[in-house]
């Protein structure tokens, strides 16, 4: 019943976490038999509506994991609380642009769960193929070494799977120039600076050259069937992969695959820092049970846990040796990866500024656009999705 | 005084009724009309304070996004391709099942209209996977004739048609039935006396069938164009609105504007814009009745 | 023009016979009258005819060539429907000529045609309005029209007026006779209102369960009806029937006795009848009579009805089951319950032996 | 005899339609039985080599399957009880009896027919939200009460219910109360059963409302579930076609049950969709 | 059992007058029939009695209550509707206890009086039937029954048999009769059928527009309708009306020249006219004969009709716009355009003035 002094805590959770929490959980609710959390899973793709429609219908549970890209929206909306100040340990010792991520107005708003970014994931054998035993860390080598593999990977098939539905390769192709993404206090686009527009000139390059197959997610039916039948050979994606790929790839394949850092204009390059960050909600009436809930999922032992369970990286360097993730061949690229991390800007638009993004840059892989055209369309949206933040930024009511 | 007594009764049964839909559907309506004036979003949402009587200006932005314009764009091109598409599907199947030669036509009926009630979502994830690129049976049969596969819903210019593919498969049975009962309308004797007059088959369509069914085609096209105005899930699940946006309805652009991004002005105007289009369409609809009302 | 033969013409739906052996010989510019019962195959025999139903067994024969294989349209018939069948899309005129049209007619001749016909129906001033914008009688002309146009050699009329109201039947009832006067083609019509079958038939045909009862002139049925059926079909009110007994029996007339024990004499040439027979006696309501004295029968009036032109009075007899019914002159007016001696007109009373079958009368 | 061609063309020809028309059907069942994996291969197999059932283990166990039916059960069920009681009475009232200003209100209520639902979505979310109506089975429920379309149903049929019946009703000493109950609901009871089957058709169906309203996924539907379910798994074709069999089951046999009523009300409707 | 009165009875509806102030009073025990023309107002008086519809002036008394406030089913009246309204989901036996069981009566008292009321209709074995497990009569007889449980004072019946074929309804309306003998009970019946009327009425009242034309027993009423009005509606065939003009006029007779230029001789008072007015000749077609020679008229039979019982004969003539019809004994059969001379017989003619005022017939 709900008066047998149980505190009921409600943790949303997206994609694979919420299918892993549970077992996670059972240690804290031994260690703490007075709360009690229910784990509702949602799927990524709808995540963030599901967030924003349950904070306009007043229905936000305690806690949730949210993109950590998504905080300052969550706080600009005064939906998120900041990490207690007597609280500073379940934050500490996290890697420093994903802790950046996480402060908004220079407080800590939600506790970084575990890490992500993106890197490459790549078929040795394909690439030992064409000729090359390494990835070659620059665009202009990288292109090159692509269009080897495309040439002996046999018809139909591609060198690299960037589904055009997807702004994250394009994103980080963007953050490795440099240049910041937005301008003004993050009121206005920079996506037509020559920078930009050379990583959507790269990006486009990609497509029109035939390295990439013009398609979105959506189609793909499963990615580790078409990876183990060398329909294509480079894959972007985070550490969550790492797992798919040793679950569901055959014991054969297991061999002939590895991951590296994302090559950039001229060197190895940086990425966003991704990952989630556990957040509780100001409408919660339970705060300090969340917290406790969150302090605990944020412990070395638990994020090492989290990691085996997960695959996922844990937030708190420490746990990375806890783990073993240094030692896993796979895994280890991902730490020079997050070194590098180029943290996104902090607008609470940012999210429909990127879709935006993503929207016209597919229009410009099917040939709407050129990338200085391309550049300024972006600006152009972002702008205008920009405008409410200009007014509230000239009334004092954002930061 | 029986008057006054079957008045007092009538509103008894009438109001809760009446009160739903005032305050459900008409309150609403109007709230979406002073919401269409507002620049109303989710920091609105958090304190009403930010929010700004912005009058037309969401509308002048709609016509100034070019996403409003492909959104309106796809929807008009659904209701091109899809509504001749229903016509000849359902006229056709009507033609065949009013056929007294055809055996077992009461089971027929039943199943060519069984699509119509189906559950959409769960019909629309099913049809996603038959219109896969690789291993759909659509394109396995298209192999069967040599046609090479087609990337139905990764390609834009091939996803408006392969939703209508499902959308018709979906809704014909329901035209269907308009047609078979009108058709049933038509008096056996009129075949008869067309047979005595030397008229063939062909001829008894001609001249007997289609002036029979003639304004009911043209009602059934203007209920199909409602309701491919009307299209939200199947691009929902099928493509979430891809590949670049090809098929983003209006009700779809409607939903992400306010349901994704809580630009409740912004989507109220949307709805506004969809409202007006529905209401001419129906409009005519009216018209087009009370015309054909007037002849009979 | 033509005679109309139908020989040993039989037809099944499926399992059940609807029409179980007709011959009949239909002479050129006759007007033959089919009635009969509801569902006794009336409609059936008449699409027979036109070609519209094919045929199960036997032949039919339109103007001495065998027509049996042939479509509708070659027939040389034109057909008018009870619902008219006009095709609600086109003028009257392209109604009258669309057969010919289909026919390949030349055009001024089908003009020719469908004004003439037009004409013929007076409804010349209606050749451009739609069927809707028609009345039930008009609209029945236009039905007439177009199978006059058609110029053929049988008309066939499946209950041409039954969709009219009583005041426009009798007047279209008139126009028919009229147009049978002008035409003189041979035409066959069916019809369940006695009246119009004894108004306009030169012979009427009466079926009963897909067999011919009895064909003759309308007079004829109903002075000399073959047997029971016969006779209580035609004839309203309807003819009335004492089961009784024959007690003497010759060529010169019959003496029976009714169930309820009275002796009365019936002028029918009764050679094949014996004493102890089983018979049926048969006297219409507008024969009987309250006087007239011998030849009578005694009854308890149930109830009469008053109806200023004529009385009608229910008897109550032994010998009726369903009653007696006397059809008296408006003057005479019984109460409910006297009793009444009806006399029965020797010369106008009919007998019928135990299968139905009618005594020739003498008179 | 001579009609024998057109007729074996004419019974081919509806057969094939019929087939286009089933199999999609037909193959959602069939996969939904195949072992993981099986249907994503060319050409695709028409019928699992080994039957399972485990998809449908998987989604009632793992994937709260069970909740979401009930839920779209509670639901349906709720939105019909409610539809009719609140649509019945006043359709009767407006074909049978008088009562000031009732052209004019029906013709308003023709009016707002016109309005597509989707208009009001928004405010009515934020009405519902003030009121703590999101997220619950009341705030889904809103709809269906305004369900003008049961009421011009109900309206169409009562209006062949003979004034004689209602009078001699009157005569024999019955209130307008004991008329409705006592002798209009029972003759009213064919059209009842097509409204009933309509709303809870058309409320099992409903996907754009409960995906707005319905943010917990404790209170998911199960078309909203399974098109959420469907972006996390999409490679999970057979227990897609699980999930899909599970969602489409229910209303299809009951339209297969009740079709004739069904389909009465559809031509009732057919002036608008 | 009670008397009705009806004191300036006016209603509108909306803006349409439909009863213009009707008085009339109906003897307890009396059994009255209303006729007129579709539209008249029938079915709405007989509504305000009942109490279905409110009056929107004057009074109605029912045994000498004043019941013009009362609600239906407290007015001491039955009604039996044209489609006899039963519940189609109740059996007989609840249809018949409805109004009962609403009354709170005990349910030994209902059962008895159903089941009276059954044995009555012989309707007992259908008790547990739905109506639409019954004919057309049975439902009726059902009907009627469940007025009878009501034991009301004054039965109302609105075209109860016009739902029924001919040969039902002649059945039908002989249990009417016989019903009224048994329970003796006021009955007010509406029918547009001239014989129900005929046949059933004590006294008939005649509306036509929403006032009495005139009050009276069948013959009478066929007798000596009051005006043009009564005489047109009542009898069938129509009277043949001829426009004349007086020639001579007295109290004992009145010798009128027709259109067409004939002299003939009526049998009325015509005191109060004189030579040179308009009149309006009336002959019924039953009176019409061949034979006679004199006061007779010459026409051209359009057009012949010969049943067997009777011959109708159509006539044109100059002075009556819709032509003469005769009934003639089924034997004479004159033929169509045979120049015919058509006897007028003086005692049952009639003369009416130019207002349609009837001049007291002598007869
Ligand atoms: N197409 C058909 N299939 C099966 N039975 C039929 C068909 N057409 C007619 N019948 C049956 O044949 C019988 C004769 O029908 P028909 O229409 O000829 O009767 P009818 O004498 O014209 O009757 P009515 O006076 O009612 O028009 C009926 O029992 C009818 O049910
Ligand atoms: N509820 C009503 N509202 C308006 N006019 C009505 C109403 N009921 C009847 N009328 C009108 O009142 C007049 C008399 O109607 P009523 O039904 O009494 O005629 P009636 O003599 O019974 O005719 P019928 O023989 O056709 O039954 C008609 O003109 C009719 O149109
Ligand atoms: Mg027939
Ligand atoms: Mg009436």
């Amino acid at each position: 019943g709900p008066n047998d002094g149980v505190t009921r805590l409600t943790l949303w959770a997206m994609g694979n976490e919420g299918a892993a929490t549970p077992a996670l959980l059972e240690e804290f609710h031994r260690l703490n038999p007075d709360v009690r959390v229910s784990v509702q899973a949602l799927p990524w793709t709808a995540a963030h509506e599901k967030l924003l429609t349950a904070y306009a219908g007043d229905s936000l549970p305690d806690v949730s994991q949210v993109g950590n890209t998504w905080i300052a929206e969550m706080t600009a909306i005064g939906a998120a609380t900041p990490v207690p100040a007597d609280a500073d340990d379940i934050v500490a010792g996290g890697f420093e642009s994903v802790m950046e991520t996480n402060r908004v107005g220079g407080r800590m708003m939600g506790a970084p769960w575990y890490v992500d970014t993106r890197l490459v994931f790549y078929r040795t054998d394909l690439l030992a193929r064409a000729g090359y035993d390494a990835v070659p860390q620059d665009w202009a080598g990288w292109k090159r070494a692509m269009h080897a593999v495309k040439r002996t990977a046999g018809d139909g098939n591609y060198a690299i799977l960037m589904p055009v539905n997807e702004f994250e390769q394009l994103l980080t192709f963007g953050l490795q120039t440099g240049e910041p993404l937005l301008r003004d206090n993050d009121s206005r686009g920079n996506f037509s600076s020559p920078a930009f527009v050379s990583a959507l000139a790269f990006y486009k390059s990609l497509f029109d050259e035939g390295l990439a197959p013009t398609m979105s997610a959506t189609q793909i039916s499963n990615v580790w069937d078409e990876f183990s039948r060398g329909f294509f050979s480079f894959y972007f994606s985070g550490p969550w992969s790492v797992g798919d790929f040793r679950r569901r790839l055959s014991d054969a394949m297991q061999a002939n695959w590895a991951t590296v850092g994302v090559p950039g204009p001229d060197g190895p390059g940086a990425s966003a820092p991704g990952g989630s960050s556990l957040i509780v909600f100001d409408s919660s009436p339970r705060k300090d049970a969340a917290w406790r809930l969150v302090r605990y999922l944020s412990q070395v032992d638990t994020q090492a846990r989290f990691n085996a369970l997960t695959g996922n990286l844990p937030a708190k360097v420490e746990a990375w040796a806890a783990a073993g993730i240094r030692s896993d061949d796979k895994l280890a690229p991902f730490e020079g990866q997050l070194e590098r991390a180029v943290p996104v800007p902090k607008a609470p638009e940012w999210e429909r500024v990127v879709t935006e993004m993503q929207v016209v840059a597919e229009r410009m892989v099917r040939g709407e656009y050129t990338p200085e055209t391309a550049g300024a369309e972006i600006d152009r949206r972002a702008d205008r999705l920009l405008e409410k933040r200009r007014w509230m930024l000239d009334q004092g009511r954002a930061a | 005084m029986s008057a006054a007594r079957t008045e007092r009764a009538a509103w008894g049964f009438v109001s809760p009724a009446l009160a739903a839909v005032g305050l459900f559907l008409v309150i609403p309506v109007f709230g979406a009309l002073l919401l269409s004036l507002t620049d109303f979003d989710i920091y609105a949402l958090a304190d009403i304070r930010n929010m700004r009587f912005v009058g037309l200006d969401n509308y002048v932005n709609l016509l100034g996004n070019p996403l409003f314009w492909t959104a309106m764009r796809n929807t008009a091109w659904f209701a091109v391709l899809g509504v001749p598409a229903t016509i000849v599907a359902s006229l056709l199947a009507a033609v065949l099942l009013n056929s007294k030669m055809v055996k077992w036509r009461p089971i027929w009926r039943v199943a060519f209209f069984a699509p119509y009630v189906t559950t959409l979502v769960a019909t629309a994830v099913v049809w996603r996977y038959l219109l896969h690129t690789r291993y759909g049976v659509i394109n396995w049969v298209l192999d069967g004739f040599g046609i090479p596969p087609v990337d139905w819903l990764g390609q834009p210019e091939t996803a408006i048609p392969a939703i209508l593919i499902f959308a018709v498969w979906k809704l014909f049975g329901y035209s269907m039935l308009i047609f078979l009962a009108v058709l049933q309308t038509v008096p056996e004797e009129l075949y008869e006396a067309a047979r005595i007059d030397g008229a063939g088959p062909v001829k008894q369509f001609r001249h007997v069938t289609l002036p029979a069914i003639a304004p009911t085609v043209l009602l059934v096209s203007i209920i199909s164009v409602a309701t491919f105005f009307q299209l939200f899930a199947e691009p929902y699940v099928m493509t979430q609105g891809g590949p670049a946006q090809s098929t983003v309805t209006v009700l779809y652009f409607m939903y992400e504007e306010g349901f994704k991004w809580w630009n409740l002005g912004s989507a109220s105007a949307v709805a506004f814009i969809l409202f007006l289009c529905i209401f001419a369409i129906t409009l005519v609809q009216l018209w087009v009745s009370r015309r054909l009302g007037s002849e009979t | 023009m033509a005679n109309v033969t139908l020989e040993g013409v039989r037809k099944n739906f499926g399992a059940t016979e609807v029409i179980r052996g007709v011959d009949l010989t239909i002479e050129d510019g006759e007007f033959v009258v089919f009635v009969g019962p509801s569902g006794c195959g009336k409609s059936t025999l008449l699409r027979l005819i036109a070609g519209l139903e094919d045929l199960t067994g036997g032949d039919v024969l339109i103007g001495d060539r065998n027509v049996s294989g042939e479509a509708p349209a070659d027939r040389g018939i034109a057909m008018v429907f009870q619902s008219y069948a006009l095709y609600p899309h086109m003028t009257v005129r392209q109604n009258m000529g669309f057969g010919l049209k289909l026919a390949k007619t030349d055009k001024a001749e089908v003009d020719r045609r469908v004004n003439a016909a037009a004409e013929v129906l007076t409804i010349t001033d209606l050749l451009d309005r739609k069927p809707k914008q028609l009345s039930g009688g008009q609209r029945q002309r236009v039905a007439i029209g177009r199978a006059i146009v058609r110029e053929p050699q049988v008309f066939l009329f499946d209950e041409p007026l039954s969709n009219l109201d009583a005041a426009l039947r009798v007047r279209m009832r008139y126009e028919f006779a009229r147009l049978h006067g002008e035409l003189k083609t041979t035409m066959i019509y069916v019809t369940h209102d006695q009246v119009e079958a004894m108004t306009l038939a030169d012979r009427i045909v009466v079926l009963s369960a897909g067999r011919i009862e009895q064909v003759g002139a309308p007079m004829d049925l109903y002075e000399h009806p073959d047997n029971l059926f016969v006779a209580g079909f035609i004839g309203s009110p309807r003819m009335n029937f004492l089961t009784a007994e024959v007690v003497e029996a010759s060529a010169g007339g019959a003496m029976v006795r009714t169930a309820a024990g009275e002796a009365l004499t019936v002028a029918v040439d009764a050679a094949r009848a014996k004493p102890g027979d089983p018979v049926t006696l048969g006297v219409r309501p507008e024969h009987l009579t309250l006087t007239g004295g011998d030849n009578a029968l005694t009854a308890r009036a149930d109830f009469v009805e008053t109806l200023g032109h004529a009385t009608y009075a229910y008897l109550a007899h032994d010998a009726a089951a369903d009653g007696i019914t006397c059809q008296l002159p408006g003057d005479v007016r019984p109460k409910a319950g006297e009793a009444l001696t009806v006399h029965v007109p020797r010369a106008q009373a009919h007998l019928f032996d135990a299968d139905g079958q009618a005594f020739q009368r003498l008179a | 005899m001579k009609h024998a061609l057109p007729k074996v063309l004419l019974n081919i020809a509806v057969a094939l339609i019929g087939l286009i028309v089933l199999f999609p059907l037909a193959w959602m069942v069939s996969v939904s039985f195949m072992s993981a994996g099986e249907a994503a291969t060319f050409p695709p197999p028409l019928l699992p080599a080994q039957p399972t059932l485990e998809h449908y283990r998987d989604l009632f166990a793992n994937q709260g399957m069970g909740r979401y039916l009930w839920n779209s059960v509670a639901l349906a069920g709720l939105a019909t009880g409610l539809c009719l009681l609140v649509t019945v009475p006043a359709g009767y009232a407006f074909a049978k009896l008088s009562f000031t200003g009732r052209d004019r209100l029906f013709q308003m209520l023709v009016g707002a027919w016109v309005i597509p639902a989707q208009i009001g979505t928004l405010p009515l979310f934020l009405m519902l939200k003030q009121v703590g109506l999101v997220n619950t089975y009341a705030g889904a429920l809103v709809p269906w009460l305004t369900s003008i379309f049961g009421l011009f149903l109900v309206r169409q049929y009562a209006l062949s219910i003979p004034d004689e019946m209602l009078e001699a009703a009157r005569v024999d000493g019955a209130s307008e109360r004991q008329i409705f109950t006592r002798v209009v609901l029972p003759t009213l009871q064919p059209i009842l059963v097509t409204l009933a089957l309509f709303v809870f058709v058309g409320s099992w169906n409903d996907f754009l409302w409960p995906l707005i309203i319905l943010t917990d996924q404790s209170n998911y539907t199960l078309p909203v579930a399974l098109a959420t379910l469907s972006r996390e798994h999409v490679q999970d074709i057979e227990m897609m076609m699980a999930g899909s069999v599970i969602t489409v089951l229910p209303v299809l046999i009951l339209f297969l049950a009740l079709q004739r009523y069904y389909i009465r009300g559809m031509l009732a409707g057919s002036v608008k969709g």
